[in-house]
């Protein structure tokens, strides 16, 4: 990979939103939102435009109705900075959703999809090697869900 | 001729008593003091001030070190090979009392002059590594394992070009002559007598002015030998833990800490005997010269310790095989033409 | 006769091969990382690091309290370069609520900052030959170190786990003395890496450790997301604070050294190089240090974020470290995720492990310098 | 859904004054020889948990230098260790390998609590906290605290000291059973 061959990634027909963003203000460049089944694609574009993947996350948003929702940031060091972000919402039990891994585009994804089952109990179908990885093997519980640790329900 | 104690005393059990309880004390001394100097040489080369609270300057502390390993618990650890684990430290440290009652201290002054004293240091010396292998097969564990298995073979790697390096010197007493006028009487030099080779050096001049190759081929083996850094990978510390003492605790440890200490005392010690003229030195008597020497030596030894990292075990091995063993070959080579022209 | 039994060793899958399970407890793994090795002789066959032994359930925290309340988190999640992500908390808080930083707060930030990243470096440094097999070295670094933490001590009362920055300055104003010391330290450590350079970096026994061990291709590099000073090393001039400068790191000349052979000996002298840089970082900030404030007038009470999704990063001593907040609009992130330069840096080690020996894992391990606190947040 | 919860130690209101077993014959000048030379000799194993490990190493570097007190040979090994020092924080995922560890190592052996963590999780104790251990006591019996976040090294040179003044006066840790 050398700076001249980065190519601007094609993300035609994989999208279901595409929005640019103020970086100034958000720290993304474009904010895209992807279907579950679509997101091996969208990485896969993403590899072939020769981008990196910065991270993998996941948000508990159901306080906000929506349920969880995966966050994928890419970037790119060819060039100029251009850091996408990509949202893909899940459905399905709380813990217990299913996506499809990106292991096999990025191999980095190994790692933050696995903490993210751990901490979210998101199953990422098609992962090499899907336990846990900072919490004990032995443990019952998905630490970064809403209900789970508070320190108000300590409190009561 | 130095007079061994078997001459001083007439009777052999006496003679073999006082001699092994002479070089038990002067070696467990010299290893507590040994081990103070290391902790004190690596506190000046680093910056520090090393033990200083028990006793003037710490000296002491080494005995506070030792009392206390006296009074550990000795852990057995599930699954090990009973014999082998309790006989390791044992097989490690007695070689080591052997070797040095074979040493001349001075003209007068050696525990036993034997006529194949050279080859027998050698043969002791190759017995602490069936101790550490002992100690690292029989531990169950895979560290020790480890540890043991690279000992094994750069111990057997290493010793090639020491006794290539030494088997130089050998052929330089003999070249130095079978006829040699010493305190009014002629003496027919044997080349793997300790006592001969340094009377063949007082005749004539250090071997190491005249045998630098072998010499440096010596010490770097004698480190490696006494597994001390940059080539201590059998228990190099970065890697293994502890390599094949991992499991030992309390006196067992000790005895391990000593045999490692008294090893590099030895090697300090042949290599004053081969390549330092011995006992040999104006104004002051025969034993602190000898001791001078060879403390000189061993504070080489640390220097080198604190001042290298370690090698691989791979570059350890080719650094052995491919340049040092061809050259104490070629070294040997060149000496034994160099004397059969000089003699023809 | 008895059979001796042998030691035990656990059966794999495969023929004439072994696991040997390296830590948490383990003079070299930084720490506790845990790393299970399936070995064939010496030779590692798979490698797997086995992480999490130092989670203290940061991101957590960050969800139970509000911003403010989380500083004091930020300096322990990486405590070698604590000043960079203290100071990288309060900027993407900053930049989220739009607070305005005075000019000497940003100046002083990078001096404390760059001080830090020379800190993390000599440390690793240290630790690194620690690794090798030499000792000596170490000790000359913290006592290099010493005089930064000395530094740093002075206007911040802390040696480790900061808590310096401020939303919207920093909490302490530098005085003369500090900046007299602070150019007096940058001399001291230029004087000292021709000794360094002597000692370790020309030595034989390092370079022969080190010369092609270990080589991490950009390619790797890419998919794995490795940052910082290990990806510099294998050609890629990517740092942060060049990339998407931050800070004020902009108005300051400074290179991004790089090396392309990817190894780790171009790892050392691409830190080696930095160290320098960071040198020349803190001269033009304290020649150009601006009097004025290093706070906002008024104290920063409440927060008012707005809603949705925030990245910031920064360039931390290991490498691009981003923040991820959801913000709801109370002063309380629903969601903080620190994106570690180090978690990338380790996870591709599962592919530049193999088949090398046990000596060197533990070269290359150390040589990409790991704080695994900041892996297991 | 809760993690386990380790039972806490019950504290009595009243401080209860152990009675001292006296040994029938007393060794007393032998005794003293051992404690002034386990107290002299405080090997450490080699073992950071987080932040406090780099002020340990701070410590045994040239500034502070412990080796002066005689415990400045880190072992790795921990059969050959006599003290260990919790430094950092212990999280649940670590703590049966604090517990084997201890186990590993010979007696007599001391431990001291390292910082904030390891006294009462410091500042990672909240309410609900699912990651760590709220203390090292809850795993091993611990001779003495250094409060600090992390302690500078002068205290954990003093911690090394107070633990030295312990071993000579033959005291046993507080916290022992």
């Amino acid at each position: 990979m050398s700076p001249a061959s980065a190519t601007p990634v094609s993300l035609d027909g994989l999208l279901l939103e595409s929005a640019d963003a103020d970086f100034a203000v958000t720290g993304f460049h474009r904010v895209h939102s992807a279907s579950v089944e679509r997101i091996g694609d969208v990485a896969r574009a993403y590899d072939e435009g020769a981008y990196l993947l910065e991270m993998i996350t996941c948000e508990d948003r159901r306080e906000d109705l929506k349920a969880m929702r995966l966050v994928y940031t890419f970037n790119r060091f060819a060039g100029d900075l251009d850091r996408h972000v990509v949202t893909v919402d899940l459905s399905g039990e709380i813990p217990g959703a299913e996506a499809p891994s990106i292991n096999g585009v990025y191999p980095a994804a190994n790692w933050f999809e696995r903490e993210i089952y751990d901490m979210y109990g998101v199953t990422f179908s098609g992962h090499p090697n899907l336990k846990r990885i900072l919490l004990p093997d032995d443990a019952d519980f998905h630490a970064l869900l809403r209900d789970f640790g508070r320190m108000e329900d300590a409190e009561s | 001729m130095p007079t061994t104690l078997i001459e001083q005393f007439g009777n052999p059990a006496i003679a073999i008593a006082t001699g092994v309880g002479g070089v038990m004390t002067v070696l467990s001394l010299n290893a507590l003091f040994l081990i103070w100097l290391e902790r004190k040489v690596s506190a000046w080369i680093q910056r520090r001030m090393g033990p200083m609270e028990v006793g003037f300057h710490g000296v002491f502390q080494t005995i506070a070190d030792m009392l206390k390993l006296l009074g550990k618990q000795l852990i057995t650890p599930k699954g090990i090979d009973k014999p082998l684990y309790h006989l390791a430290p044992i097989v490690v440290f007695a070689p080591v009392v052997a070797a040095t009652s074979l040493l001349p201290f001075s003209k007068s002054v050696a525990i036993s002059n034997i006529d194949i004293g050279l080859v027998l240091i050698f043969v002791f010396g190759g017995f602490a590594v069936v101790g550490i292998f002992m100690a690292g097969w029989g531990s169950n564990n895979k560290y020790a394992l480890l540890g043991a298995m690279r000992s094994v073979a750069q111990n057997i790697s290493y010793e090639i070009p020491l006794i290539l390096s030494a088997l130089a010197v050998v052929l330089m007493v003999s070249a130095v002559g079978r006829e040699v006028p010493i305190d009014g009487e002629i003496v027919a030099l044997n080349g793997l007598n300790l006592a001969h080779i340094t009377m063949a050096q007082v005749h004539w001049t250090w071997f190491i002015l005249v045998q630098p190759v072998a010499a440096l081929i010596y010490f770097i083996s004698v480190l490696a030998e006494t597994n001390r850094a940059p080539f201590d990978i059998p228990e190099a510390e970065s890697e293994l833990v502890a390599g094949f003492h991992t499991e030992y605790s309390g006196m067992r440890f000790a005895l391990f800490f000593f045999a490692e200490f008294s090893n590099m005392f030895i090697g300090a010690m042949v290599a004053t005997v081969l390549f330092l003229g011995g006992w040999e030195g104006p104004i002051l008597p025969g034993p602190v010269w000898f001791f001078l020497k060879t403390y000189a030596l061993i504070f080489i030894m640390m220097w080198v310790r604190w001042t290298y990292p370690r090698l691989r075990f791979d570059q350890l091995m080719t650094f052995c095989w491919a340049i040092l063993i061809p050259l104490s070959i070629l070294n040997l080579l060149v000496t034994a033409l160099v004397i059969k022209v000089v003699q023809s | 006769m008895r059979q001796s039994a042998g030691p035990t060793l656990e059966r794999t899958d495969e023929a004439d091969t072994y696991y040997l399970n390296m830590g948490p407890q383990h003079p070299s793994m930084h720490g506790v990382l845990r790393l299970l090795l399936k070995l064939r002789g010496e030779e590692i066959v798979t490698c797997e690091p086995v992480i999490g032994y130092a989670h203290r359930a940061h991101e957590k925290m960050a969800e139970n309290r509000n911003y403010i309340m989380f500083i004091p988190n930020t300096s322990r999640v990486d405590y070698l370069s604590g000043m960079i992500y203290n100071i990288a908390f309060c900027q993407a808080i900053e930049k989220l609520c739009s607070i305005e930083v005075p000019e000497r707060a940003e100046v002083i930030r990078i001096i404390a900052c760059e001080l830090n990243r020379i800190q993390s470096h000599l440390l690793w440094f240290g630790t690194f030959l620690l690794d090798l097999g030499g000792i000596t070295p170490f000790l000359y670094c913290f006592d290099d170190r010493e005089e930064i933490l000395d530094i740093l001590d002075r206007v911040t009362g802390s040696r480790l786990t900061y808590a310096y920055g401020r939303f919207g300055g920093v909490t302490m104003d530098v005085d003369q003395d500090f900046l007299v010391r602070t150019l007096a330290f940058v001399k001291r450590i230029r004087s000292r890496f021709p000794m360094y350079e002597k000692l370790v970096g020309e030595n034989v026994i390092f370079r022969e450790r080190c010369e092609g061990v270990g080589v991490i291709t950009p390619e790797v590099a890419r998919q794995y997301g490795v940052s910082g000073p290990t990806l510099r090393a294998s050609g890629i001039g990517y740092d942060v604070r060049r990339a998407e400068p931050y800070g004020g790191y902009d108005r300051f000349d400074f290179e991004i050294p790089t090396r392309t052979a990817g190894d780790c000996m171009a790892r050392f002298e691409v830190r080696m190089a930095e160290m320098e840089q960071s040198c020349r970082i803190i001269e033009q900030a304290v020649a150009a240090m601006p009097e004025g404030p290093i706070g906002p007038k008024k104290l920063v009470q409440r927060l008012k974020p707005p809603e949705g999704m925030f990245y910031f990063a920064v360039e931390s001593a290991r490498g691009h470290f981003g923040q991820y907040i959801l913000s709801d609009g109370s002063n309380t992130p629903l969601k903080l995720k620190m994106r570690t330069p180090s978690f990338s840096n380790l996870s591709a080690m599962e592919t530049v492990l193999e088949g090398t020996m046990v000596a060197d894992t533990i070269a290359i391990v150390g040589s990409i310098d790991i704080v695994m606190p900041e892996i297991d947040r | 859904m809760d993690p386990v919860r380790l039972p806490l130690p019950v504290v009595d209101a009243a401080p209860v004054v152990p009675a001292v077993a006296k040994p029938f014959v007393h060794f007393a000048v032998l005794d003293d020889l051992l404690n002034a030379a386990r107290a002299n000799s405080l090997w450490p194993l080699t073992f950071g948990l987080a932040c406090c490990a780099i002020e340990m190493m701070a410590v045994g570097a040239s500034k502070y230098d412990l080796d002066r007190f005689g415990a400045g040979v880190f072992r790795p090994s921990a059969r050959q260790a006599d003290v260990m020092i919790f430094a950092g924080t212990i999280s649940r995922k670590m703590g049966p390998v604090i517990k084997q560890l201890w186990d590993q190592m010979p007696s007599p052996k001391w431990s001291i609590a390292m910082g904030g963590c390891t006294i009462d999780g410091g500042p990672f104790k909240y309410p609900n906290q699912y990651a760590i251990y709220e203390g090292a006591d809850h795993l091993v019996p611990v001779d003495v605290y250094i409060p600090g976040c992390p302690p500078r090294p002068e205290a954990l040179i003093a911690g090394i000291l107070r633990l030295q003044e312990k071993i000579k006066k033959g005291e046993k840790g507080d916290a022992r059973p």
